[in-house]
């Protein structure tokens, strides 16, 4: 599964996106986002505050409960502040 | 396609003058232009996603297709480090009338604004910081649901 | 002055640039650009009010700016006669952000419609015909009341 | 007193204004609008349908109630139709 973080995440988790194969049991956003909290403290940090956070699967916007597959591309990032 | 990202300048002027083409038969071009400001911060570095923003501006302006009938569309927004006083974003809509028009433009920015995966990076005398999403974007962009 | 009454045409692209000049601070750029239509009539003569158009598109202009923080307005309308494609009318609006911006333009566009004195007269192949007003110019302009 | 007429209003009266005395019993708009559709057949059917017709006095849109001076510059047209 191919991961992707931007803006003030990526400085957090110290990663622009990595390469992660999570257990079957990762089954939505909500549970991947859970379990990367477990990766390291930086993690830990990062993802702490999931209501700052949001989520898109195959480049489009997912939520918490969105179900994942192992070839998906899922990315997480603060709110949009484009324009 | 009348999506573009892109880290280069552009003209928006000569964005306007084919919106206004002679032979497309609009007679109404309504247009937007963001920005850098200047007076607070020495540059901003516009981060994006690349191919999820080209869909998601893409699927923006078929949402205004949809919703008004509007004869031609342009949205380009940059990415990159901006200085002061660059363009970041033009939005342009060409209709047969200006009520169409009017609406469309603003649609467009109001989406945009929360639904293409741009993120701001300020760099002020303090130091470089995210700029963090304004409530008030996400009211303007529900007016539309 | 901001506000410019012609019978030669203009480049709408070097009044957005002026607009978008980068040391006035602005954030957003509204503007529109109204043409004439081709698909039915063959030209439009544009008669006016000399004297009275100018008056009543600069009190356009200061209502504007009494109503929106507006650093800078450009409106510009044409007279004479106009083929398909021409411009007819263009007002662009500079302001910090942009529901100013877009608010403001629309505005302008309104009350233009329905307090500057021009009329417009259409050559079309049953002969040359003075457009009426429309009472939906009306209910925009009234939005604003 | 100054007379300006636009759009259909001039080719109907036959002319794109004239100067004008009228009595003084023409106090307002509304009196001069009256008092012009006796000058001449072609003023009466022009100005007939005073519905149809805006003025403005020294520039400014007045309605029927306006007073008017001798030395007022009036204009009467239809409904504008710029933009």
């Amino acid at each position: 599964m191919k991961l992707l973080y931007f803006a003030w995440l990526q400085s957090r988790v110290g990663l622009t996106g990595e390469e992660v194969s999570p257990p079957a049991s990762v089954a939505t956003v909500g549970d991947l986002l859970d379990w990367l909290k477990t990766r390291s403290d930086r993690h830990a940090a990062a993802f702490a505050d999931a209501d700052r956070l949001r989520a898109a699967v195959n480049q489009e916007f997912a939520g918490l409960d969105h179900p994942l597959r192992a070839d998906d591309e899922v990315a997480f990032f603060p709110p949009v502040t484009g324009g | 396609m009348a999506v573009r990202v892109q880290a280069e300048d552009f003209d928006p002027g000569r964005e306007l003058a084919l919106l206004a083409a002679a032979d497309n038969g609009a007679g109404a071009v309504a247009s937007f232009l963001g920005l850098v400001r200047g007076d607070d911060i020495q540059a901003m570095t516009l981060q994006h996603y690349p191919g999820m923003t080209e869909r998601q501006l893409q699927a923006i302006e078929d949402q205004a297709r949809s919703r008004w009938p509007l004869i031609d569309v342009i949205i380009i927004h940059r990415f990159g480090r901006l200085l002061p006083g660059e363009t970041i974003v033009f939005v342009g809509v060409a209709s047969r009338h200006r009520a169409a028009a009017f609406a469309a433009c603003e649609f467009l920015m109001d989406w945009l604004k929360t639904r293409a995966p741009f993120w701001k990076l300020e760099e002020t005398a303090d130091g470089p910081h995210w700029v963090e999403a304004k409530g008030d974007d996400d009211d303007r962009a529900e007016r539309w649901d």
